[in-house]
Parts: C-alpha cells; structure tokens; sequence
C-alpha cells in the first residue's frame, strides 16, 4: 500500500453514468489486476474504493460508475490532484489461468477485467472475455478488449445488443480452462453455479479503511473469515460461502 | 522542542499519542507503513472471551464529518489473541500496549483480563463497558455507573495491571459513571466511546447498516468529547484518556486543556493510515504555537 | 409533482419544512429575504415567562460540520412577545406558528403556554424540557421521564392547542422519556435538541463559550438525531417533528424515512439565511429522484 | 442584506499577518461604511464576518488579520469565487460628522476607517485620522488615507514609528466635532473616556449568523438590549454600557 498524489489528466463519460479517470502519479505498489484504489474526496470522510482498470507507466486508469455523492463529484472533475491509497487488495491470480481462461464482467464489474485480459495476453493466453449489460446504452470497452486480441461476447439482459440474457448464458457454451469474475452478487452466484472449472471472483462490501484495519468489510469463508478489503476482493471458488 | 512525555498510570510514555482500538487491529497492517513504535502506545481491537464473527455486514456508514461502523466486536477471542497476536506484534512494536477487553457477562470480563494481564506486553487493560450486558436485560454496562462499577471491581480483583475503563457517552450523567468506577478502583478513565447513529439509504429506504445502528466517530463528534473529558476530568482524581474525533495535533492540546493526560485517535486512522505518525511529528511545532513547554503543564488547563 | 402537504397533530402543512425556534427569530429578519409563506410553519424563539438577556458572550463557537450555542434563551418575555413580536409577525406570516416556551418550573411553562395558548396566530405549543429545573436541582426537566410528564401534563391542562414536547437527545435512554411525555397527554414529540458540547481556544486556553458549554449542533449531528427519531417513532403513536442537522431536501426524506412527520431546520439557516426556501423548492426533485409521489407514504418508511 | 457570489481578484499581504483582497460582485446592498460582509469558505461551518475597508463600483475590498483557520485558508486564496452575504451592520452615521471629525483605527479596527474617511473627504470634510499600531511592522495603510487627503497621525506602543503611545494620545492634542472608532475593546474604552466629543464606536463580538437571527452576539445598552451583528456593530457613545 501506498499514499500518494495523483493528478487528474482526463475524466471523461462512457455511458450515462459511467466514467473513465486517468491520473497520473506513482503506481509502483500496484501489483496485480483486480487490486483497488482508495480515493479521499473534499466533502467526504471516508475514502471512495475503485478498482484499476489498467496501469501502464504512471497512468493509473479508473473506470467507475456514479452512484452517489463520491462519484458524483469526481464525474464533475476536470483536473486537480487526488489523495489516493493505492495497492490494495489482493489481486487476480494469473498464474491459475491455463491456456484458455474465461473472463466475466458484468456491469461495472468490467474495468477489473481490463487490465486483467491484458496481462494474460502478454503471456500468450487464449483470452475469451464476456461482458454483460442491462441494455445497449449501457455498454462500454468492447472495443477495447478486442483491441487486445480476446475474443468478446457481450450479453444483454434485454437483448438490445449482443446475445440476449446473462453472462453465463455465453459461458455455457464455451470451453475454458479457468474462470476470472468481477459484477453483482447474483451474477457471482450464477458463474458459481454454472461454471465447470475453478476460478476466483471478486467481490464487493461497504469498506470503512480499505486497507484491513477496521473489520468493517469482513465475510464468513469456508477457510475462515476474511476481509474483502485486504484478504480479498478476489477469492477462489473454492472457498466462498455464500450468505444466506 | 518542548517536552511531551506523560505519565499514565505509572507508565512512562514518549508522547500521548494512542490510537484507538477497532481502528489500528493488533499494529502489523500499520507497522507495513511506518515504524509504530513512535506512537505513545496503542490500543489493540476489542477483545472477547471467546471468538465473535461481529455483525452482518454492511457495517459502515458514511456520514457528514465522520462515519458510522458496527462491527461488533468482531476479534478470534483472547486465546488466540495471547497465542497468536501479541507474538506478531512483539515483532513489530517494543512498548507496553494497551489491551482492549470486551465482555457480556461481568465473568466474561474477568476471564479476559485475567489472561491478558499474565502478558508482559500489556502494560494497561482498557475495559470497554458499552456492549450490552446480557445478564443485565440488554442495557450497556456503561449506562448505569453500579454495573460499571461491578466490572471495575471484578477486573481489578483479577489484576496487578493499571485499568482503565472506557465510558460511553450515550448517558445522561457521564460524571456519575466515571465517579463510579474511580470508587470501585479504576486507575483511570478513557473516553469517549462513539455516539449511537444511525443513516438510512433513500435508494433502498433501509437503514445503510445491517444491524441498523451503530457507532458515530469521526471529526464530528469531537465537540461532545471535549465536553466529556472536561466533566469527568474535574470529577475524578484519576487520569483521564480523551478520545473522540481527534485527527490533528491541535486537537490533542484541546484535549489535553479539556483534562485529558493522554489522547487516542480513532476514525482518523481509516481516512489516512499515517495520521499517527503525523501528529507525533506535527506535535512539537504546534506546542511551539501555543507556547507549550511541557505538555504535562496543559493537562486540565482550561478552566 | 408529488404531494408535499402533512398533517401535524390535525393541522395541514404545505410541506414538512419548519425552521427550528432560536435560528429564525420571530421570522421578520427572513421575510425581509424571502416570502416565508412558503414554508409549513415556523418555530419562533424560545419564550419564557419573564424577560432575559441570557448568557454572557462569546456564546457561539465554530466546530467541524457545526457550532456550538449558548445564547441562553434571550427574549423579551411572554407579555411583550403578544404584545409586539406576534402582531409584527402577523404581517409576514399568514400559517399558524408554532411557539416554543421554555420555563425554570412547572408553573413557568403553564403560565407561558396559557398565555400563547390564546393567540389564534399559535397552530402548535413546543415545549421545550431542556432547560434546568430550578426547583428539581438544575438537572434538566428532559433528562427525567417523570419530570417531562409533569411538564407536559401542566401544560396540557392549560391549553387547547396541540402539545409538541421537544426533547434533549443528552440523555440515556430517550424512548423513556418520549413515552413518557406521550402517556402524559402529548400530542406530538420533536427531537433533538442540541448536543451538549464544548470547545476550548488554544491561545487562551480557556473554553470558547463564556459559559464553557452549550448546545452543539450543525450537520456534524444528523447521524444521532436520525437514530433518535427512528428510535422514538416506532415507540410512541403520536407524530415525531424530527431535527437535528438538516441541511437538504435529502436530508428531509431521511427524516421522514427514520419516522419524522415534519421536519425542523436549525444550524443551517444561520448559514444559509435561504436554506429553507432552497430546500421547499428543491423536495420536489428529491421526491422525483427518489420516487417518492407522496411524502406521507415514507413517514417512518425505514424498518 | 444580499447573498451573491464574489470573484477573487488579488489578495496580497500588508504585513506579516494583514491581508488586502479585492473581490468583484454586486455590492448593492452596502450601504454605509462600518458595515462588514460574511463569507463562507470550505471547510468552515460559519461564515467569516469581515468589515468593508472600500467599495468602488462593483469592488469590494476587504482588509483581513489572519487569525484562525478561516483567515488563514483567506490568506492562501489566489483566484476562485466566495459566497458572500453582503450589506450587513448599521454602519457609521455621516450625518452627525460636523466640519472636523476625527477617526482612530486601532490595528485590524483601521480598514473600516478607509471608507468612512473617502466618504467624508467627498463631502468636503476636514478629516484627521489616528492609527494605532504596536509596532512600525505592523503599520497599514498610512498612505492610503493621506491620499485621500486625510491629516494622519500613526502611533505606535513601542515608539518604533510616529507618536509613541495610544491613538488617545493624540486625540488628546486635536480639535474635532465628532469621532469616529474601531479597535480592540481596551482601545475603545480609552477612547470613550478621551473624547470630548460624541461619536461612535464600532464593537466586535463572535457572531453566529452575522444577520440578527440567531442573538449569538447580544450585548447590553443604555437603550436595551442590541444585536453587534443587525442592531450594530456601530454604538454611539451616549448609549454604550460597558460590560465588567
């Protein structure tokens, strides 16, 4: 983990309410895909989690949905520097992938996936990505994950755009060797259900620290409890207990 | 550079700086960020005669100035604190710290002092009279100052350890509870626990935590705290720990003037991780400010 | 445009939306700034039988997210509030007002309250148990469920006009006292009060407030008084006015939602002389936003 | 009274602790010198009451003492826009002046002052202005109040530059048909035993809403109760009962 100052380079709007953040600044204790970042707001007391959707030198890429009075102001941001906690998290396991791994992200459990796809293209992998929507105007970075040489299937719920349903409607039909999952809680208990092979799937909780302090993100696994914010946000199929 | 060390309770520290239990775990996720052994001392999580899980989660709330957790005490109980805890933390800070110790039964209480006061590392047992006494019918042992009392007496029968009783500040009468447990033998008092609060998420229309309530800490409070340790601090004879929404340098001489001989630091540790170690390092400049030799000489101050 | 009108204890409001007694005067400076007709009712400053200067200044200190008062109920007493403060009101304000009194006995708040009781101008009698009881110690009249029942029974025998108890949120237990009032015969609760808080000035190393303490209160609260509201309203069967840190149209749902009927700003309209015009323009909104068609569906909508 | 927003356009420091910002907005409802303005500022709960030291067409100067973290944060501003309830406090009575008035600013009680002198030199006046500083390091503004044609006297209370003493001892040595003065209370209190004259005095006192609400800064008179922040700041001498 590391505190530093991040300045903001670009801000921009995917969707109606979905944005895309690149700073700049010292991503070193950044490690693995699917580690978050902690973003202290004016105006807020605690610190705003969103997941790194790609790093490549000192540009640490954000891509986040408003959902609140957070987000909301950071959608306003034009430029100014950002007091960041990065490094958090456990990370995405690449070395499980195999030669085909499958990855699904639903919603905006999608930017995770990102830098995820592009580091398991650099080691030559068989790249299959499903990303899943309510709707079309929903949708963002298809072209992005083509652009790195995977082969993406977007889903709809509607059916406006791509195949139509759940994610795992596209996972059935496909041969993998492993599964990488970031969305909702229901589409996480789907992908549970439905896929054939191990795979780690990340979650998310109300964090009050991000860093493993407080114990006010803790879950029930079946290796014991855990903290999303620090033994987690990624857990092995394996070991997940879902609540009741 | 003015002095800082202050005596509590017949320890010695470097400078009054602690932080608070629930916020700093047993120090190692710190001790990854900065050498901890510059703080005062600290005070470890909560801990319970047996293991608890805590509550269900969401137990956190955003609010203005602050935040509101229930977590519920949430610890691997005081077997595997001793056995694997303190060891880990021996590793990583040198100092008597100050073990926090919950209970629901007056014998939960003892059985959990008792052990932690067989351990060198301890150098207090900061007893935590707000969770609710279920012998009791529910109500905290901290609201009414006879059961705050029978705890003070059942852990000081059970130790040679300086105790200091942590008081809730959801009460009427705080000077009447912190009296109480002074004549019961409490070798100081700390406070002030978190204020009871509540939000409740339009979107959903449910209260944001799942246990509904919880406890409000954070900048906001502070005010309440500074009131809190004035009274108690001009009722007892004892040494007094001012806590509640403390997060600057600044913040510990108002403290310290208020009656308070030494400070802890909560809700701020979850905003920014290095605050401790910034208001070790901030502390000498803003003594300079004020004109403060010798922090001892504030100690009750305002009058 | 969902429906904004309540009714509170039989009398209609256009919107839920009253500023606190203390914060608005007797109305007159704000209507220089805006129409107040646009609000569901306002509750003036508190009365008491004789006249008072109150406390000695400085009474008011800055905290993080509020402020600290100790104003000490200055008015010029009940006689000249009939006599000069209600007809001048009368001219800008066409709705019932709500008068809140407060008394050092109980014979102080039945002679207020019989006097205001007579003012057809007065919708709602706030009594205010806050204040020290001179004749039961100096505790205060809210601290105490016998001591609010007493209040609220004297002042009930002298009126006709619905009853509204406001009460401290210092203490341990509020649901009691709540209960309390309404077994006595009140026709509504509003809550909380100020906080009872504190802040000392570093450069004179005395407390900010000549009278060392006084009533917190600011955005910094909300947390506490949405958890009294919720608390109260599903204790006692009469309507809930809650207040504590309001400072927008959100901040009304979430009252409502916790179980307020109608809703008081306080803090915030010394900040924002226009806050509760913003706010009565802005629920519409908020109402959309969070699809709310009609406010009376949310009251106490949170379980 | 008028709430609006005003734009930075320079701050600068006089002295090591006194500050000058210009702001531009509508200064329409300043209507009388001694009157002060209130601003919110991030981060501060209560606005900052601060008095007009000038007003020329849509410019308002304000000249600030860094005393808290209010005035602090003010100190740091370069640019930006404050929001700002203007045209607060009765403000000082021309009316009573006479041929000769006399006015005494005594440290951050000067900036007021300015104004009132432009005003009164407008109308022809014959006005002498004492100002009293503790040191020559902390001296303000001489300048400007001579080039508006003003007879200045400085004091300072360690003689480091122009009369040693108090503002009283000068005032002591004139001939004036009235006074006018703003300072610390133990200068105001010196002043009202030293004048020969009527006149009046501006108080300070900690405010809450800054507009007669909320009676945070009441203060006994020989003619009833008053509020600093409506009913005043400015007293005349005849009705002030001093507190013990």
């Amino acid at each position: 983990m590391k505190q530093s100052i991040f300045e903001i380079v670009s801000n921009q709007a995917l969707t109606a309410n979905v944005y895309r953040m690149e700073l700049r600044g010292d991503t070193s204790a950044i490690t693995a895909p699917g580690q978050f970042v902690n973003i202290q707001l004016d105006g807020m007391y605690l610190r705003r989690p969103i997941s790194v959707c790609d790093v490549q030198g000192d540009i640490l890429t954000i891509v986040y949905k408003v959902v609140g009075k957070g987000t909301e102001a950071m959608s306003r941001m034009e430029s100014g520097k950002l007091d960041i906690l990065t490094g958090l998290g456990n990370g995405y396991d690449l070395t499980l992938a195999g030669e085909k791994p499958v990855l699904l992200g639903g919603g905006v459990g999608v930017p995770p996936m990102y830098l995820l796809a592009r580091k398991l293209r650099e080691q030559g992998k068989e790249v299959s990505v499903i990303l899943g929507f309510n709707t079309k105007d929903e949708i963002f970075y298809e072209q992005e994950f083509k652009a790195l040489g995977c082969a993406v299937t977007v889903t709809t719920v509607d059916g406006s755009y791509g195949l139509k349903g759940f994610v795992t409607d596209a996972l059935k039909t496909m041969d993998y060797t492993h599964f990488y999952t970031c969305g909702p809680e229901p589409m996480l208990k789907a992908v549970y259900r439905a896929s054939v092979t191990s795979g780690q799937m990340s979650f998310e909780e109300r964090m009050g620290c991000g860093f493993g302090a407080c114990m006010g993100c803790s879950c029930k696994t079946l290796t014991g409890y855990k903290r999303i914010c620090k033994d987690g946000p990624v857990m092995m199929k394996e070991e997940i207990l879902w609540a009741q | 550079m003015g002095a800082m060390n202050v005596n509590l309770c017949g320890i010695e520290l470097d400078n009054p700086i602690i932080p608070a239990s629930g916020t700093f775990g047993y120090g190692y996720e710190f001790a990854e960020l900065y050498d901890i052994n510059c703080l005062g001392s600290f005070s470890f999580k909560g801990t319970t005669r047996d293991p608890r899980f805590g509550n269900p989660t969401p137990r956190i709330a955003e609010c203005t100035a602050g935040m509101i957790n229930a977590v519920g005490l949430q610890n691997p109980g005081v077997e595997k604190v001793i056995s694997e805890e303190l060891p880990k933390l021996k590793k990583v800070f040198h100092k008597p710290v100050m073990a926090n110790v919950s209970g629901f039964s007056i014998e939960d209480y003892a059985y959990t002092c008792q052990k932690l006061d067989a351990q060198e590392q301890v150098g207090w047992l900061e007893v935590n009279v707000s969770c609710p006494n279920v012998h009791g019918g529910g109500m905290s042992f901290g609201t009414d100052p006879k059961a705050a009392a029978e705890v003070t007496k059942a852990v000081k029968a059970v130790t040679t350890k300086p105790v200091i009783v942590k008081l809730s500040p959801n009460v009427t009468d705080i000077v009447s509870i912190a009296k109480a447990c002074e004549d019961a033998g409490a070798d100081g008092i700390s406070l002030i626990n978190t204020l009871l609060g509540m939000r409740i998420d339009l979107n959903r229309r449910k209260p944001v935590i799942a246990n509904k309530m919880g406890g409000f800490s954070g900048s906001a409070i502070f005010p309440v705290a500074v009131r809190m340790v004035y009274q108690v601090a001009n009722a007892v004879n004892i040494p007094v720990v001012g806590m509640g929404g403390v997060s600057s340098a600044e913040d510990v001489l108002e403290m310290m003037l208020a009656g308070a001989t030494a400070v802890e630091v909560g809700a701020a540790n979850l905003v920014n991780p290095y605050i401790c170690r910034d208001m070790v390092e901030d502390l000498p400049r803003v003594m300079d400010k004020y004109r403060v030799n010798n922090l001892n000489e504030i100690i009750g101050g305002a009058k």
